[in-house]
């Protein structure tokens, strides 16, 4: 039987959400980042890098888990995630 | 005042250790000066091998045998490879049950020693060379008794220190038959 | 433990085991090597001596491991040797490169035998004193010392790891079969006076150091491993960062110090012994096992009245090229050097001596020394 | 062995080896303590199947509360770990280090000497009718969603609510008879529980919250067992309205979300109008979706409406065709949890019978091979089903053994020699059959093969639903198709029979496992022959009919004997010359081979 | 990190300068110069993450690299690091290990460097149980000169110097390695970071010799000539062919072209050191 | 050689024993006639017609006639062979019969009921299926069956309220019971029920 129903509880479940940084000058555009992403937050961008290559973009940052794949999965230490609350109270705090 | 001098036999008497002993009992205890080279390599695995000597009171430029003053053989083979070389007037000294006479007429003394037998009956046939070192200590007095007890207990094996204290004795000890071709005796 | 590692006393013993011991009593606490005749006696002394101090000895798969192990071990911050004969030491030659490209200390000891190849494992030779100097790769300059008995194997050894702390190179030890077989008196002296150069590590915090930038004497100070320089050393031309630049303008500069370090300190570095040369019209200039042949025939020639005089070499590298070049313009009749080779020192004589002045060369090709009558014969031809 | 499959079964009565392939959880259970931090850091959110998707559980989590075992697994399918990547999370923050991405689903062979198969049910989607809006209209839903809804361990805790603005509703409708009891869509049958389970929702409504409205609209109320009568008189009481008929169509009011019917009432006449807060569709029972699975391990049937077919429907209920195999609960039929339990019961107790005898006979149905025949060519070890003949090196004859045997008399038939014996279905029993069929006019008649299993009971099943067919069909009882020999037709057709037919099981139900594919290449190898010889093919039918189809078996034999029709006497004499011709042909090569030998030999 | 930050908000990307796992690396010298696709990178992330897990202070760890693509690994890690010559890079490790065995010393190379002309010494150092890490990147070629083949490139495999199709049988590395004595091995694909890291972290906490090989793309050459696509394609390979088996009979783990790669952790046992039998037979103890 | 072998092996003496199944065969198939006809096959030392060849009148004359009439193959023409086939192996069992020298034809399945309005040609197709039984029972041979040992242990598929009960019941009578659940808890679907009818327990 499918499940089709909004689950009552949705709006109350937490999950981790994670922010993605990039680092586009490192980037030689092999892709692993757009296509390992579990949540497809990532797209190859239509811009190039100065090195000329495409880099990578968030398309969906609300479906990022902070699962940190991208980061490990990076061989050029051009992009990684940490999670949503560590950079908003970074934010606060450069706010402040 | 250089002597040259060779120990010869077949691998496995010992007779780098032999010269090895002379060498230091020379250099480090009579405080004369000493080289020893040995031949190495093949030879001292069986076949004929011999440790070449020399001990002078000063330094010592060329470490080899250039005019063979003593020859202690401990092999046939050795006695007839090198016994031609032995200087007129030098002494050559053998074990008179391994080597078979034959006469070098320049040769000033020959004597021999029953070495083996000798180690034999103390019980371990490998002291023979020791035996015969306390035979060449008394034939040449190149060396002092002293100095040699004490270079054969520096370099003989823990423990084994009274044989080869009796078998140099034995050897020191051996009133030889002298084998005359020449005349006079010791040097 | 250091007494144990210093031998106080007179011993008898061959120039391997001089050597060993003279390492020990440098301080070396590492020592990596490959059986090979007649330099075994050497790996086996230290393969018995070394855990009596504390050190660690290894015997690697080979020649190159063995090479490359003591420059791991130096950069660890220990002083490492290792030993050698013909074929191992061409093995070692590239990884000698590579300790000569990241100024590592260590020693290496190459008793000499014949060659070229497997060829006389048991017997002398004097075949690799170019190729110390020139068997790797590349520009550089090197320091090779030569003992000719084991009371300078003893000695010398002691001074190869005090000059490769100082100018922070392999330095090479290079004795021959004859040495390094020979029993001798050896008289080692109380470990207090025995002089030792140790390194010179950075008085740098981390941030500041850059681990290829030399002092005056065009030498870096050092670090080890585990210091928390994290430095980053490479075979590759690196900069003073340690990074590898792989250009013209970084690359000259580097080889040009790394040779310079040696060539403009020679004249702090090379040794010689000099016997009647006040006077001399011929000058023997020999090294080694040699030194002692050219020496006995020296003293029967003054014997005869003949007058020769001796330049023995202890560093054949550097050269002491300027005392050559004072003999050459003092106007002696002529250089004999005898040497178990077919002409390889000679050549470096003949080099500085120029054309006025004869280098007669009495070649050996190796197996046994020279007999003095071939040396005698030399002479009798400058003379006339 | 909660979380895993039967995947492989083997063996017979009695010694069944049976693997079963044991679904990694990714959670050493052992260890897992249930501590509940992975499910805070999972960020896979999924609707929970137990809450029947009214609330959410993470790609990490325990099926419900209750669960045996306690312990959490991870669905690979909704974990982002999609193999070989995982994010991991769970893993790092579990403490008992109990998560492991790697563990590898374990397979276990057991032997056992019975089984009992209680596979269960599923429950009908009634998506599919579109008219009652289910998946369009929030406010309606199934029976096993209500379970839910007002169970206190459910997603609202027992607050029994609407889904659409999460009110209480007060107008409850209950439509019986959804996908059940249908020509059309569902299922033909009665799902045998429903009417009864919404009395109980009736009930447990009017107990939690007394102004509860409760309408039933059904076709017939079905309380026809112990106590139920009085059940249903007692909602009645409590004020439930039952109205017979069931309504047509389902539409919402958008902007309240309440729900309206119409329905034509088949008690008083007339058409109703009733408007709702909420309606529950009645939803039938259907066979479980993967029964066919472990129908196909056990060699087993279903009926035609697609639950495990028992041996016997009065007589042995709960044993299954294959001995050793027994049925119980929803797998067998649509039944309620005391029906199941005694069924469980008596299936336990068969099940028993057997354990405790301790041991028992193999029906002397098995292969025999007589050494001095075989030219050790090992044909039969390629067709057996059952791996019971072992090898003994090409050249050399075969062992069978004796206990795996199953009896199919595919080995014989694939035998060149004539050196395999199918005890008690030898060739000579067989070929006497034969000729005694077509001892006289032949002509007259269709020599049919049929499988015990399939085609034999299929004929048994029309018999016993007085389907009429023609009389000219003579059936000849093997254990299989496969058993049917080449020589067997031709032996047929040159004592002039009109028809043959070679009938077994499904292709795909083969009671000896792949038995049957044997049959089809033999069968091809006929026609090819017939082709060459000028003998027509149709005169050779093969057909593939179930014990559940009396119907195809009457109407194959109907069919079969129009083209018995179509054959004559003329075209019968001319197939008896050819096969002479051919026998008299085959005898001369032989003797000339024979003849050969014995030169060489000379 | 106070470095600039440009928040292009709807998307919720960052657009930064930094990363975090920058003091490990010598971030001047980045971006590396590995090829786009090329699986090494991914390693060095792993591994950077694999030492910051295993608690050894990055101080005591040493990296010691040899020649060729892999090689230049040593280079890029904010460590001590040394970059040896060709094949070179577990005998001097051996040393560093052996001089101050407070270290942790890691050799990480290529195929080509530390199995075929450093061969003897891997064999030698898994033998004596030497304390190293080692992390062997196998991605089928000499990939810095050209790709030209390597003692591990799969049978049939095209390369530079086996145009018609590599016709040598390869290593079986972890069953090498086994059979030389090594205390733990592992095999993963790049692709199998999570599992990846956590053999480091065992292979760097391994008192012996850890010997992790890592299977690596490299869509340049090896892809390129064998026809195999991007180094995208090449992952994709990996998560489709690669199968978890820990435990396996390394007899059974050979690399085939294009064959299934038997992946896991294959051998994990304890037994003294090269040092630890070395001082325990030097004091006299033994055991 | 034992008796019941000795007795295949001799030349074979046919019992067939004609049923009339009540009106089920009876009403369709001539029985009488086909009893007549029966003798005149070969090996057939007797025909015997019944009521209800099944019940107990019935397997009495079957036991009777083959001690009377030294019958080596029984041949029953009733029903289907997966009907009643235990059955009369059974009977001719009790008289020291090897139970694989009996042999049936349905006349019943396959044939009365099947032909109910063309009684010739049914009755013609009844005196085929024996004369096709009487030819194989001429070359029926005793078999033996292999006794083979039950595993003391049970495996129920399902974890459900059946299974669980099943498996219950099997583990109580002391034997080993595997039970095999593919969800990764047992419980079935009546985990997912709130109370069951008809006295609203609990379900879990």
């Amino acid at each position: 039987m499918k499940l089709w129903r909004t689950p009552l509880d949705a709006d109350k479940v937490r999950v981790p959400h994670g922010v993605v940084s990039i680092i586009i000058e490192r980037c030689k555009g092999c892709s692993f980042c757009v296509e390992y992403c579990p949540r497809d937050v990532l797209i190859i961008s239509k811009k190039f890098n100065k090195k000329g290559y495409h880099y990578p973009e968030v398309i969906s940052a609300g479906l990022c888990v902070d699962c940190n794949l991208c980061e490990d999965i990076c061989p050029e230490f051009a992009i990684y995630s940490d999670p949503e609350e560590q950079h908003s109270t970074a934010q606060t705090k450069e706010n402040a | 005042m250089r002597t040259e001098l060779r120990v010869t036999g077949f691998g496995g008497q010992g007779i780098i250790l032999a010269g090895y002993i002379i060498g230091k009992a020379a250099a480090v205890y009579d405080g004369k000066h000493a080289t020893m080279v040995q031949a190495y390599g093949p030879e001292a695995r069986g076949s004929a091998c011999s440790s070449q000597v020399i001990i002078d009171d000063k330094p010592i430029q060329y470490p080899y045998l250039r005019k063979m003053q003593v020859l202690c053989a401990l092999s046939q083979e050795g006695y007839d490879k090198f016994a031609p070389f032995v200087e007129k007037d030098g002494i050559l000294l053998y074990d008179e049950d391994l080597v078979e006479f034959s006469a070098v007429p320049d040769v000033r003394i020959f004597r021999s020693v029953p070495a083996t037998r000798y180690a034999e009956e103390l019980g371990r046939v490998m002291v023979a060379n020791i035996t015969m070192l306390g035979f060449f200590t008394a034939q040449t007095g190149l060396v002092s008794p002293e100095a040699m007890k004490k270079a054969i207990l520096s370099a003989v094996p823990k423990g084994t220190g009274e044989l080869n204290t009796n078998a140099f004795e034995r050897g020191f000890q051996h009133q030889p038959a002298e084998v005359k071709l020449g005349a006079g005796a010791g040097v | 433990m250091s007494d144990h590692a210093v031998l106080t006393g007179e011993h008898f013993m061959t120039g391997d085991e001089a050597a060993a011991e003279g390492g020990l009593a440098a301080g070396c606490r590492f020592f990596g090597g490959y059986p090979i005749t007649p330099a075994t006696e050497v790996t086996e002394r230290m393969a018995e001596r070394l855990p009596e101090v504390g050190g660690v000895f290894i015997q690697m798969e080979d020649e190159m491991a063995s090479m490359n192990a003591i420059l791991g071990a130096s950069w660890a911050g220990v002083k490492s040797m290792s030993s050698t004969s013909g074929p191992g030491f061409s093995l070692m030659m590239e990884n000698f490169g590579l300790g000569i490209m990241t100024e590592t200390p260590c020693v290496l000891v190459n008793v000499q035998r014949g060659g070229p190849s497997t060829g006389l494992p048991t017997l002398v030779g004097q075949q690799d004193m170019q190729q110390c100097k020139w068997g790797s790769h590349g520009d550089f300059e090197v320091i090779a010392l030569s003992p000719s008995s084991p009371q300078e194997a003893f000695d010398f050894a002691i001074h190869a790891f005090n000059l490769s702390e100082q100018y922070r190179l392999p330095v090479f030890l290079m004795m021959d079969e004859s040495v390094g077989h020979m029993f001798e008196k050896v008289v080692i002296p109380p470990a207090d006076q025995i002089k030792l150069v140790e390194r010179r590590y950075t008085t740098k915090k981390p941030g500041d150091y850059l681990p290829f930038l030399p002092d005056e004497d065009l030498v870096p100070p050092m670090i080890k491993f585990g210091d928390g320089y994290r430095v980053h050393v490479t075979g590759l031309t690196h900069d003073e960062k340690g990074y590898p630049v792989m250009e013209q303008s970084c690359h000259h500069p580097l080889v040009t110090r790394l040779v310079d370090k040696i060539k403009k300190n020679a004249h702090k570095i090379y040794m010689y012994d000099e016997h009647y040369l006040d006077d001399a019209e011929v000058v023997m200039v020999s090294y080694g096992i040699t030194a002692r042949i050219a020496q006995q025939v020296v003293e029967e020639c003054r014997a005869d009245g003949k007058k020769v005089g001796h330049l023995r070499l202890i560093t054949c590298w550097p050269f002491p090229e300027a005392k050559i070049r004072e003999l050459a313009d003092r106007g002696v009749k002529g250089f004999i050097v005898p040497e178990i080779n077919l002409g390889q020192m000679s050549l470096e004589v003949e080099r500085v001596a120029g054309r006025g002045v004869p280098t007669i060369c009495v070649p050996n090709a190796g197996g046994a020394v020279h007999k003095p009558e071939e040396i005698h014969a030399a002479v009798r031809e400058v003379i006339k | 062995m909660a979380y895993s499959e039967v995947v492989n079964v083997s063996g017979f009565v009695g010694n069944f080896k049976v693997t079963v392939k044991k679904k990694t959880r990714y959670v050493n259970e052992k260890e897992c303590t249930a501590c509940g931090e992975c499910v805070k850091v999972c960020p896979i959110t999924k609707p929970d199947a137990y809450q029947t998707g009214f609330s959410t559980r993470k790609a990490i989590y325990i099926p419900f509360p209750q669960a045996v075992p306690a312990s959490y697994l991870i669905n690979m399918d909704d974990c982002l770990g999609i193999n070989p990547i995982a994010c991991g999370k769970c893993a790092d923050v579990c403490e008992k280090k109990c998560i492991d991405f790697d563990q590898q689903d374990k397979f276990i062979d057991i032997e056992v000497g019975a089984i009992i198969v209680a596979t269960g049910m599923d429950v009908y989607d009634p998506s599919e009718i579109d008219e009652y809006g289910y998946t369009r209209f929030p406010n309606v839903i199934t029976s096993m969603e209500f379970e839910r809804l007002i169970c206190a361990g459910g997603p609202t805790e027992g607050h029994f609510i609407r889904p659409s603005d999460r009110q209480r509703p007060k107008r409850i409708g209950f439509i019986q008879c959804v996908g059940s009891r249908s020509a059309k869509r569902g299922n033909p049958y009665c799902s045998n529980i429903c009417c009864m389970n919404t009395v109980k929702d009736c009930l447990l409504l009017k107990d939690h919250y007394p102004d509860t409205d409760c309408t039933v609209f059904y076709m017939d109320i079905r309380a026809f067992g112990k106590s139920f009568e009085d059940f249903y008189m007692r909602s009645k009481e409590e004020g439930v309205k039952y109205l017979r008929g069931l309504p047509g169509e389902i539409e919402e009011d958008p902007a309240t979300r309440n729900l309206r019917v119409v329905v034509e009432n088949t008690n008083g006449g007339g058409v109703d109008f009733h408007e709702f807060d909420m309606i529950v569709l009645s939803t039938g029972v259907i066979p479980q979706k993967d029964s066919a699975v472990i129908r196909k391990l056990l060699t087993l049937s279903k009926t035609s409406d697609g639950f495990l077919m028992e041996a016997h429907p009065r007589l042995k209920p709960v044993d299954a065709p294959t001995r050793g195999v027994f049925l119980a609960g929803c797998a067998e039929s649509p039944k309620d949890i005391k029906d199941s339990v005694a069924q469980a019961g008596a299936a336990a107790s068969h099940a028993n019978i057997l354990l405790n005898a301790g041991h028992i006979s193999i029906e002397a149905v098995t292969s025999v091979i007589d050494d001095s025949m075989c030219n050790g060519c090992e044909l039969c070890i390629d067709v057996c089903p059952y791996h019971a003949i072992q090898s003994n090196g090409k050249k050399s004859p075969p062992t069978i053994i004796t206990a795996a045997c199953a009896g199919c008399g595919n080995c014989g038939a694939a035998c060149p020699t004539g050196s395999i014996t199918m005890r008690h279905f030898t060739d000579m029993q067989i070929e006497a059959q034969i000729d005694a069929i077509l001892e006289e006019d032949g002509d007259q008649k269709v020599l049919g093969f049929a499988c015990n299993w399939c085609s034999y009971a299929g004929g048994d099943f029309a018999g016993i639903s007085r389907l009429q067919y023609p009389t000219d069909a003579r059936l000849i009882r093997t254990m299989c198709s496969a058993r049917v020999d080449e020589e067997f037709i031709w032996r047929g057709f040159h004592k002039g029979a009109a028809m043959v037919l070679v009938s077994g099981c499904h292709y795909a139900d083969c009671h000896y496992i792949s038995a049957n594919r044997q049959t089809v290449q033999r069968v091809n190898r006929v026609w090819d022959k017939m082709e060459r010889l000028g003998i027509r093919p149709e005169r050779l039918q093969l057909e593939w009919i179930s014990a559940a189809e009396g119907q195809k078996f009457a109407k194959v034999m109907r069919d079969i004997e129009q083209m018995r029709k179509r054959v004559t006497k003329e075209e019968i004499d001319e197939t008896v010359r050819i096969l002479n011709e051919e026998r008299d042909k085959a005898a001369a090569k032989k003797a000339a081979k024979t003849d050969k030998k014995e030169q060489a030999a000379a | 990190m106070s470095t600039a930050v440009t928040n292009t908000a709807p998307t919720g990307e960052r657009q930064v300068q930094h990363h975090p796992k920058d003091t490990l690396l010598r971030d001047d010298r980045l971006p590396h110069i590995w090829c786009p696709t090329c699986g090494i990178g991914t390693a060095v992330s792993c591994f950077v993450e694999a030492l910051r897990e295993s608690g050894i202070p990055e101080e005591k760890c040493v990296v010691v690299s040899g020649i060729g693509c892999t090689g230049r690994v040593a280079g890029y890690l904010n460590l001590d690091s040394f970059h040896t010559t060709h094949g070179r890079a577990i005998p001097f490790a051996t040393g560093v290990a052996l001089a101050n065995p407070d270290l942790h010393v890691v050799v990480f190379s290529g195929d080509g460097d530390l199995v075929a002309i450093g061969g003897n010494h891997l064999i030698n150092a898994a033998r004596r149980n030497m304390n190293l890490t080692v992390i062997c990147v196998n991605n089928f070629i000499y990939g810095m000169t050209g790709g030209q083949c390597a003692s591990t490139t799969p049978e049939t495999a095209r390369t530079s110097t086996s145009p018609r199709g590599n016709t040598e049988y390869p290593f079986n590395v972890p069953y090498l390695m086994e059979a030389c004595g090594a205390s733990y091995i592992a095999r993963w694909t790049v692709l199998h970071i999570r599992r990846l890291k956590k053999a480091m972290t065992e292979a760097l906490n391994k008192n012996g010799f850890a010997f992790v090989e890592v299977i690596a793309p490299c869509s340049t050459l090896y892809s390129r000539r064998n026809k195999l696509g991007t180094g995208y394609d090449l992952m994709k390979f990996y998560h489709d062919n690669a199968e978890i088996r820990h435990g396996a009979n390394t007899k059974d783990v050979g690399i085939g072209f294009q064959t299934k790669i038997i992946v896991g952790k294959f051998v994990d046992i304890t037994k003294p050191t090269f040092l630890e039998k070395y001082q325990g037979k030097t004091t006299g103890g033994g055991k | 050689m034992d008796d019941v072998t000795k007795m295949a092996l001799d030349a074979p003496r046919i019992g067939v024993f004609v049923c009339d199944c009540g009106l089920n065969i009876a009403g369709t198939v001539d029985t009488a006639a086909v009893t007549e006809w029966a003798r005149s096959l070969p090996d057939v030392a007797c025909v015997v017609r019944n009521k209800y060849t099944c019940a107990d009148p019935g397997q009495n004359e079957i036991r009777k006639a083959v001690v009377e009439y030294k019958l080596n193959r029984v041949v029953v023409a009733s029903c289907s062979p997966r009907m009643h086939e235990p059955t009369f192996r059974g009977c001719v069992m009790d008289v020291g019969m090897n139970p694989y020298l009996m042999e049936m034809a349905n006349l019943r399945e396959h044939c009365s009921w099947v032909h109910a309005g063309e009684k010739d040609k049914a009755t013609e197709k009844a005196k085929d299926l024996i004369r096709s039984a009487v030819a194989r029972a001429r070359h029926l041979t005793p078999q033996e069956e292999l006794k083979v040992k039950v595993t003391k242990a049970a495996l129920v598929i399902g974890g459900g309220v059946t299974g669980i009960q099943a498996a219950l019941d099997l583990a109580d009578s002391g034997h080993q019971v595997y039970l095999v659940e593919k969800e990764a808890t047992i419980g079935g679907i009546m985990a997912g029920l709130d109370k069951t009818y008809p006295t609203m327990d609990c379900s879990i």
